[in-house]
């Protein structure tokens, strides 16, 4: 039923998913180059640049200290958002569906995680020291401050991007060990220490089953805690239009929509330019389209809500913040964000909709730029609106800041091109899970799991 | 060292009923090697326990109380009291706690499957690599007459191919 | 003491809310609003004392001015009944400190004086404090910033010189308040007597607007003035239990 | 085909043996800068023998380094103050002539300093020595030393350390080095 | 290790000393800075590393002369703060003065003598020696003396024995003129009370004292005549009194004392007088009972509140329940001044409010007005030039009846009307030799530049005025070497009398020895009580200052001929209404004073307090005058006068009437180095010559202009965002609940002080 193609053998998929990793074409080099040269000059050469100059590189002033670094930074954790958890909930509740795309979910997990790290790095004034931040003895005697919401983000962001290493690496090694089988010279090593020596005794398989339930049960509360921490970074300010309890899950149900929408996004560019048509299908799209519209509605639910208790209100600080939100200076990115996320997700309602692929790239598209959108106006709506209207400064970034987010996107392209190039990025034998079994030759009769 | 014999089935309910079968007259016990999980397989080769919930439970405690360990003792011993709140904070420290339970819990639960498959693999073991295509292959390990009779019984059960496998020739 | 005690008694301690039994000193300062006129000598004698570096125009336009102490100015009413309030913010030292929390590498804290304390080579630049400073009191180098020669001479030496990348604020004047301190150690360790100490805003102010010292010293000039009914603390309602006590308009 | 990771172990080992061997080389060369340089007994304009000066002939820290006392930094003694006794003392040695050359041209002495500690850190000497803390607890026994090195090594871990042996009042408190 | 073969090992090898260098050179690249100990030869007394030392002197940053104390650590001044002994401003000192240091090191300060060269105000300037200089000086001076052409030596304010110095050396001189140029001088204050009094010095005003001050123009909490003294008795009237103090301004424009009074009052430009005159008129009418009440009463009697209403724009019930609070308040103090007497009748203007303190019985009295005695140290024959003096000097330099200027510590091309053509006059000096620290507009036509020491690094001697109603004198001493080769005045001034044969007259050999010489006569006048005079003089040194401490109450009589010939004339303005709508208030501003502080980064730095704005000047308009001519904030505009035009950005203003526009002074430098040069625009530019008939001073605010758009936009650097409050009550009021109604929960929790 997953499959569109039921006459696609077993040995197909291998013969596909290792025609994926060992031929590689002229494009795919050119593209990489690209994605490397874009990386190395509007990421690093931005960065050094600031990094030498100081943060007034970038375009941050007095009340608004914050910018499009933490911005992104909270766009990429959230893009990470839709991987693992998305594979971790399908995978407990056994959706058959999920197992043509959740390695190169996943992927999209670990490498935003680590595009999110790398703002950290590039958004703090002394990076040098950022060491500090974690728990390590010294000579100092001078250990983090746990009590701080940053450091939840330390760990819990450590500990995901563990867990999310550990998860997609599991979740492989039966793939490598295929993999492994068919290739030679320095791939070949790199398989067969990355395939530990699986085998596939029906031991490994059972041990594997359940070393990866529990990684899966264990990791949806660490995803789910990431994002809520992430929020608190913000909601446990005392700033009007930060300090807010409905943001752990706004930024939980935010991360996962973005995210789902990047997962649409990175489907589309697999099937065309790996040609993985076979594996990702008008199916995937169907039910990702699905999801996003649920949380579409969820998202609009919130920010609805938002608006309201706050006018409802009506404190000044609360009242100001919110007319300067829906008025203001930033207002154009207000609607727009309201468009993209709220508005333009609706045509999710139509099938017609969610089963033709380019139109649902746009929207994914939109939608992600509209999340973005919705992440710097939560740092600088209410930065530069606080409780003293003194201080009241708008803040508009820099070149430096474009070209990071622009290098940022980048990286993430060298990263998951690299990916796509070592690691098998449709899992082979969950695929093979999916289709039809190969039957006894001599009349038995066929099943198939559905 | 120790042969074995191999049997290849196309079809997993085949080999299976071949375990099952080798199984059953006592020659040993079989291996099933497999491109994908075979469902059934514990009741035809017996129960599996494994001792991964172990790992998992005992090391998302110690996880738990490293955790409060850490931020609390870190508090404790190099006093900064910050915005007014006690040296030892249960909400923030408890987060410390959550994510490093969280964190050792997976890193035991990987330690468990490292042990408990016995990975990763120092010494060669029996394995065909059609197995990782779309062969259901039933191994066991067995000398002389066994391995005739295991022969026969892979032969009757329909395997496309048998084989010998020795860890010096493979 | 047996250990169980020792551990009941060490939990206590640990779990006091804010930590201190008593402050040592609890430096207070009270701004009296119907004396302030807005002449900004405390932000001169501020930028003197503390080596507050020179922005420049260009750093200015884009928001990044540097003052410790800052004269806000609010208008009320319209012409010709137009008024023009000032009020002078400064760190407010909070006891319930919002920064103080954030900061991942403990780089500001509250020390036994009740100051909010900011240790330059710490911080790694979060900026995180000043998001969660309601009172925006807390400035961020965005640069190295260099002083013309000779000007670096007159630098106070007393002061670190902070580099880019770190976040800093106004620190009651802590160099004076260490030295007045020393003085009193070597007096054969009295205790610092009202007065002794003034930050240099407060020791500038023409008004006597400022008024610095302990207010757990019953007899200091500051307790004297937070018992005025007109002492009010801005944006109370946040509960940061602020430093600085503000002394109503007429 | 084999499953077993050894004989990749294998093939992966004279790259594995030339990186292990980088990264020791690079530890060797970190220390050997650090023990061949040190830098902790730099060369000075004129070789001062504290040990002659302070071991042999017992001459007090404090009459030379008079501001230790009372003030922040312990003060080098002016060319006045070694003319004090070197325009009657020694003064056909050849040091002693330089220094003499120094005194009469009116140049200053460009000592080069060698317990220096980061700008953001404020020392006071007065309260150390008020409070009865030999010299040589931070400074090394210099009175046995031709050429002033450092001995201890002036980290923080020094000096928090020794605040909280001595129970020093609010001593760990991060402003009272640190403003 | 086995089968390592010979290319297995060279790799090894390589390897290894690959990492090896890394390791090194990473160690190299954390390595310290090597720091140098550099201990002085011969250590200076009172010298000690690590060890501040503080010295009292007296500030030099504006007329007021506040006593300093400096604070220097390793023999280089770090902080300025107020001498705490010193009366004026015990302990106390505003912003302009504390940026003294920022004279002191002055990156644009000059290092050395220069000679031009190439053309007047070309970039001709070459190094010059002392010697040299002075020898020039000297033989121009010489040559000019011996043709019986003139030498006018022209200076800002001086006192002190430095004043008596220049004034014995043009003295000496024979065709000498000595001149002092202050822009900001009370003449005004100064004819009127001669004209009342018959005093010709500046009151002290005991504002501590009085419970109602009434402040006509005088912005005397910023920079009128002695801001800290007044600033320091404005806070002891408001909160130390009995009552609190009330305080009501009168100006066109709130000034930075009119946001601190508790009743502003927009006048009509000019016609302060007049109220003052209602007021008065009121007085007499209602309470006043002194033997001249009648003629009072006679003088006064046009002086009707309808008729001043009229003409002040003032609404009767104001003018009625001023006067009654005047009468009601135990000490009600007038003072009058700043852009009151700014206008053609200014003079009159400030004979108006004198006449209101006479009739409130202030003369001589606690919580009113006490004249200052002669000054104890350096008394001065000469008077400040007035504006009509300067248009004198600058005819008779067209003449060509002057051949040699000297200027010091005077910047006449910026602080003079561009209508006055100083540079023209400067043109038809032969010889113009410049004292200047800085090279501003007036040094950089200079021939030759004898850079002199700033306050800081010099002797000198103050006798403060307006001073605090009793003798004072204070000694400024050197707190630091000279940073560069420069001299003081007094010592280029006694170089030059030795050179020309002065010598006689002017026998010190340095300018500290005249200061101590003139101390010394001080010290013998006080007899023998006195003591030695070496511990008398470091006596004075280690306090700063020297004098009484108990004011002389006396009365003052006004001649009838004086009370009768009272009236304030009508306001002369430059420009007919119709083609320039709006009458021009430039003012001094914080951080400048007059100009002079605009090249100290902190002073530009320093946000307006009023606008918030840093680094440039602005035209502050009334938001329905903006309206009108279709401007926003930020815009710029072009402010055109009879005499010229600035592109200034429109800054809005809600306390200024619709009929005035308002320009701080100080930008607009075309000199005086990095931070001063080519930034915003300088408002005297646009005056009118217009005077004050009575002083002779310049009227600043007599000269109308007109105000475009020009289309373009200019921001005006602003610190401060959103300037109202919005209802957060962040400044709260006792009694009335301040401006929002939903405020009272924000009150404050009662803080407890246990006493243990």
């Amino acid at each position: 039923m997953s499959t569109e193609d039921r006459s696609m053998r077993f040995a197909d998929v291998n013969d596909d998913v290792v025609r994926s990793l060992v031929v590689t074409g002229r494009k795919y080099y050119i593209t990489l180059a690209c994605a490397i040269a874009v990386t190395l000059l509007c990421f690093f050469f931005p960065w050094f640049y600031q990094l030498y100059y100081g943060i007034g590189a970038a375009g941050m002033n007095h009340p608004t200290v914050w910018g499009t670094y933490l911005a992104s930074f909270i766009f990429w954790i959230g893009l990470s958002h839709s991987g693992t958890l998305l594979s971790c909930v399908l995978h407990i509740t056994n959706s058959e569906w999920r197992k043509a795309m959740y390695r190169s979910a996943e992927a999209m997990t670990l490498f935003s995680l680590m595009v999110a790290a790398m703002m950290v790095m590039v958004h703090v004034g002394r990076p040098w020291f950022i060491h500090w931040a974690l728990p390590y003895p010294n000579q100092m005697e001078m250990w983090p401050n746990f009590r701080s919401p940053l450091l939840f983000d330390v760990m819990a962001i450590g500990t995901y991007l563990t867990g999310s290493l550990i998860f997609i690496y599991m979740g492989s090694i039966p793939d490598f060990a295929a993999v492994r089988d068919r290739t030679t010279g320095w791939r070949h090593h790199m398989y067969v220490l990355l395939s530990l020596g699986w085998r596939g005794t029906d031991t490994e398989w059972h041990r594997l089953g359940w070393a990866y339930t529990f990684l899966a049960v264990l990791i949806i509360p660490l995803a789910v805690s990431v994002h809520s921490i992430v929020s608190w970074d913000f909601a446990m300010s005392i700033v009007p239009g930060l300090h807010q309890t409905i943001f752990a899950p706004y930024f939980v149900v935010g991360a996962i929509y973005s995210g789902t929408a990047g997962i649409v996004t990175v489907m589309f560019v697999l099937r065309k330019y790996m040609n993985f048509e076979h594996y990702i299908t008008k199916l995937h799209f169907d039910n990702l389209g699905k999801r996003l519209l649920v949380l579409a509605l969820i998202c609009t639910y919130i920010i609805v809500l938002e608006l309201f208790t706050g006018l409802y209100i009506g404190t000044s600080t609360e009242y100001e913040q919110l007319k300067y939100k829906l008025t203001g200076f930033y207002a154009p990115l207000y609607w727009e964000m309201i468009l993209f996320c709220a508005v333009a997700p609706l045509l999710l309602i139509s099938k017609r909709f969610r089963t033709s692929f380019v139109p649902m790239l746009i929207l994914s598209i939109a939608i992600n730029i509209g999340m973005y959108t919705e992440r710097f106006l939560i740092v600088s709506t209410t930065l530069s609106r606080q409780y003293l209207p003194e201080t009241w400064r708008v803040y508009v970034p820099s070149l430096v800041e474009v070209s990071i987010l622009v290098g940022s996107v980048a990286m993430f392209v060298t990263l998951f091109l690299l990916f796509v190039k070592i690691f098998p990025s449709v899992s082979i034998y969950e695929v093979k899970e999916t289709m039809t079994q190969p039957a006894r030759k001599r009349g038995h009769a066929e099943w198939q799991t559905t | 060292m120790a042969d074995h014999v191999v049997g290849l089935f196309d079809d997993a309910e085949s080999a299976l009923a071949a375990a099952g079968r080798i199984k059953a007259s006592g020659i040993g016990q079989p291996e099933l090697i497999s491109p994908i999980p075979v469902h059934g397989a514990d009741e035809v080769l017996g129960p599996k326990k494994s001792v991964i919930r172990r790992f998992t439970f005992f090391g998302g405690i110690i996880g738990g109380l490293s955790g409060f360990t850490l931020a609390a003792g870190t508090a404790v011993l190099y006093l900064h009291p910050t915005g007014g709140r006690p040296i030892i904070t249960f909400p923030p420290f408890l987060i410390i706690t959550y994510e490093m339970t969280i964190l050792f819990g997976i890193l035991a639960t990987v330690l468990g499957f490292l042990i408990s498959a016995r990975f990763p693999a120092l010494r060669d073991r029996v394995y065909v690599p059609e197995a990782a295509v779309d062969k259901f292959v039933v191994t066991i390990q067995c000398e002389g007459d066994a391995s005739n009779q295991a022969r026969m019984i892979l032969g009757e059960m329909g395997a496309g191919d048998i084989r010998q496998w020795n860890e010096a020739t493979p | 003491m047996n250990i169980f005690e020792r551990f009941v008694a060490g939990w206590r301690k640990y779990r006091k809310p804010g930590y201190y039994d008593d402050f040592d000193y609890h430096w207070t300062m009270t701004i009296d609003l119907d004396r302030c006129t807005g002449c900004s000598a405390c932000v001169t004698a501020c930028q003197a004392e503390n080596n507050i570096p020179i922005v420049g125009e260009k750093e200015l336009a884009r928001g990044r001015e540097m003052q410790w102490i800052r004269i806000e100015r609010y208008w009320e009413g319209e012409y010709p009944n137009a008024k023009l309030n000032f009020i002078p913010m400064l760190c407010q030292h909070c006891d319930a400190a919002p920064c103080e929390t954030v900061c991942p590498v403990s780089a500001t804290y509250h020390n036994q004086d009740g100051l909010n304390a900011q240790v330059y080579n710490r911080c790694i630049g979060t900026r995180s404090c000043a998001v969660y400073c309601p009172y925006e009191v807390r400035y961020f180098n965005y640069y190295n910033h260099h002083w013309p020669t000779p000007l670096e001479q007159q630098l106070n030496p007393d002061v670190t010189v902070r580099e880019k990348g770190v976040m800093e604020k106004c620190t009651f004047c802590i160099q004076r308040i260490r030295q007045a301190k020393d003085h009193a150690k070597d007096d054969g360790g009295r205790r610092v007597r009202d007065g002794e100490v003034q930050p240099a805003c407060v020791q500038s102010c023409p008004t006597e607007a400022l008024t610095f010292g302990d207010r757990d010293d019953p007899e200091s000039k500051v307790a004297e003035k937070m018992r005025d009914p007109r002492a009010y603390r801005v944006l109370e309602d946040l509960n940061t239990d602020p430093s600085i006590v503000y002394l109503k308009k007429a | 085909m084999r499953v077993s990771i050894v004989p990749t172990l294998k093939v992966l080992r004279p790259a594995a043996m030339i990186v292990l061997v980088a990264l020791i080389g690079m530890v060797f060369g970190y220390y050997a800068n650090a023990m061949l340089f040190p830098g902790t007994s730099p060369a000075q304009p004129i070789n001062f023998s504290h040990r002659i000066h302070a071991g042999d002939y017992e001459i007090p820290c404090l009459y030379c380094h008079v501001q230790a006392r009372n003030s922040t930094a312990a003060g080098v003694p002016s060319l006045s103050k070694c003319m004090g006794c070197h325009a009657e003392v020694a003064t056909e040695r050849p040091q002693i002539r330089e220094l003499t050359a120094y005194w009469e041209t009116g140049e200053p002495l460009r000592w080069v300093k060698v317990h220096d500690l980061p700008d953001f850190v404020h020392f006071t000497h007065k309260r150390h020595v008020a409070a009865g803390i030999e010299c040589q607890t931070c400074h090394g026994p210099v009175e046995t030393m031709d050429v002033v090195s450092r001995e201890a090594p002036l980290e923080m871990g020094l000096c928090l350390e020794c605040h909280r042996e001595n129970e020093v009042v609010h001593g760990d408190d991060c402003w009272t080095c640190h403003k | 290790m086995p089968n390592v073969d010979r290319r297995q090992f060279l790799k090894l090898v390589g390897a290894g000393g690959v990492g090896a260098g890394a390791g090194f050179m990473l160690a190299e690249s954390a390595r310290h800075p090597v720091e140098h100990l550099i201990p002085y030869p011969v250590p200076p007394e009172e010298y000690s590393a690590g060890i501040a030392t503080w010295y009292n002197s007296v500030c030099g940053m504006c007329p007021a002369g506040c006593g300093i104390t400096v604070r220097t650590r390793e023999g280089r001044p770090k902080k300025i703060e107020g001498n705490p002994l010193h009366p004026v401003n015990e302990g106390r000192l505003c912003a302009l003065g504390q940026a003294g240091l920022q004279v002191l090191y002055n990156p644009d300060r000059l290092t050395g003598p220069l000679q031009q060269l190439g053309e007047r105000g070309s970039s001709g300037f070459v190094d010059a020696t002392w010697r040299g200089g002075l020898d020039a000086a000297a033989e121009r001076i010489d040559a000019a003396r011996n043709a019986g052409n003139r030498v006018v030596f022209l200076s800002g304010g001086v006192r002190g024995h430095l004043a008596a110095l220049l004034e014995t050396f043009t003295r000496e001189l024979g065709s000498g003129q000595f001149l002092q140029y202050e822009f900001a001088h009370p003449h005004a204050l100064h004819a009127a009370n001669r004209r009342l009094f018959g005093i010709d010095r500046l009151p002290y005003y005991d504002i501590a004292n009085a419970d109602y001050v009434l402040s006509f123009g005088a912005d005397f909490l910023n920079n009128w005549l002695s801001p800290v003294n007044y600033s320091l008795g404005f806070g002891r009237s408001r909160q130390e009194g009995e009552h609190r103090g009330r305080f009501v301004q009168v100006e066109a424009r709130m000034s930075l004392s009119g946001a601190a009074a508790d009743e502003w009052i927009p006048a009509r430009p000019g016609t302060e007088g007049v109220l003052a005159l209602a007021l008065a008129q009121q007085l007499v009418a209602n309470a006043y009972a002194g033997d001249d009440a009648d003629a009072w009463r006679a003088a006064l009697q046009d002086y009707t509140p309808e008729r001043s209403a009229d003409i002040t724009d003032v609404p009767v019930e104001t003018i009625e329940h001023l006067a009654s609070a005047l009468v009601d308040a135990g000490h009600a103090l007038a003072i009058g001044g700043g852009s009151a007497a700014a206008h053609t009748n200014g003079a009159d203007t400030l004979l108006a409010v004198n006449a209101l303190n006479y009739l409130l019985g202030n003369v001589g009295r606690r919580g009113g007005m006490v004249f200052n005695p002669d000054p104890a140290i350096g008394a001065s024959d000469t008077e400040p030039a007035s504006y009509r003096a300067m248009e004198q000097l600058a005819a008779d330099a067209r003449a060509g009846a002057i051949s040699v200027l000297v200027v010091s510590n005077a910047n006449p091309l910026f602080n003079l009307p561009a209508a006055a053509d100083f540079a023209g006059a400067i043109a038809a000096i032969p010889t113009v030799i410049s004292l200047s620290s800085f090279m501003d507009e007036t040094t950089a036509l200079a021939d030759l530049v004898l850079p002199s020491h700033t306050y800081l690094e010099s002797w000198g001697d103050d006798a403060p005025d307006p001073g605090v109603g009793f003798t004072v004198g204070a000694v400024s001493q050197p707190v630091v070497s000279p940073l560069f080769d420069t001299r003081a005045t007094g010592d280029i001034v006694l170089e030059l009398g030795r050179r020309l044969g002065l010598g006689e007259a002017m026998p010190w050999p340095s300018f500290e020895e005249c200061v101590k010489d003139g101390w010394r006569q001080l010290h013998a006048a006080g007899g023998e009580a006195a003591g030695d005079f070496d511990t008398f003089w470091r006596d004075v040194l280690r306090s700063g200052v020297w004098g009484t401490d108990t004011r002389a109450e006396s009365g003052v009589a006004v001649p009838d001929e004086v009370i009768a010939d009272i009236a304030v004339p009508e306001p002369q303005f430059a420009g007919s209404e119709s083609d320039y709508p709006f009458v021009l208030q430039p003012y001094l501003s914080t951080g400048f004073y007059d100009g002079r502080g605009a090249n100290l980064p902190w002073m530009q730095e320093l946000p307006d307090p009023m606008t918030s704005v840093v680094y440039g000047s602005w035209l502050e308009m009334n938001p329905e005058t903006a309206r009108e001519l279709g401007l926003r904030d930020g815009d710029l505009a072009r402010v055109t006068s009879g005499n010229g035009a600035v592109e200034v950005p429109v800054v809005v203003y809600p306390a200024i009437r619709p009929d005035v526009v308002a320009m701080p002074i100080g930008q607009g430098h075309a000199g005086l180095g990095r931070y001063a040069e080519n930034r915003g625009a300088n408002p005297i530019e646009l005056l009118a010559p217009s005077v004050d008939t009575r002083s002779g001073a310049l009227a600043t605010g007599a000269t109308r202009v007109s105000v475009a758009g020009t289309g373009r936009r200019a921001e005006a650097v602003k610190i401060g965002g959103e300037s109202r409050e919005l209802g957060r009550n962040i400044i709260q009021r006792t009694g009335t609940s301040g401006s929002a109604g939903h405020s009272a929960r924000l009150n404050s929790i009662p803080i407890v002080v246990e006493s243990s």
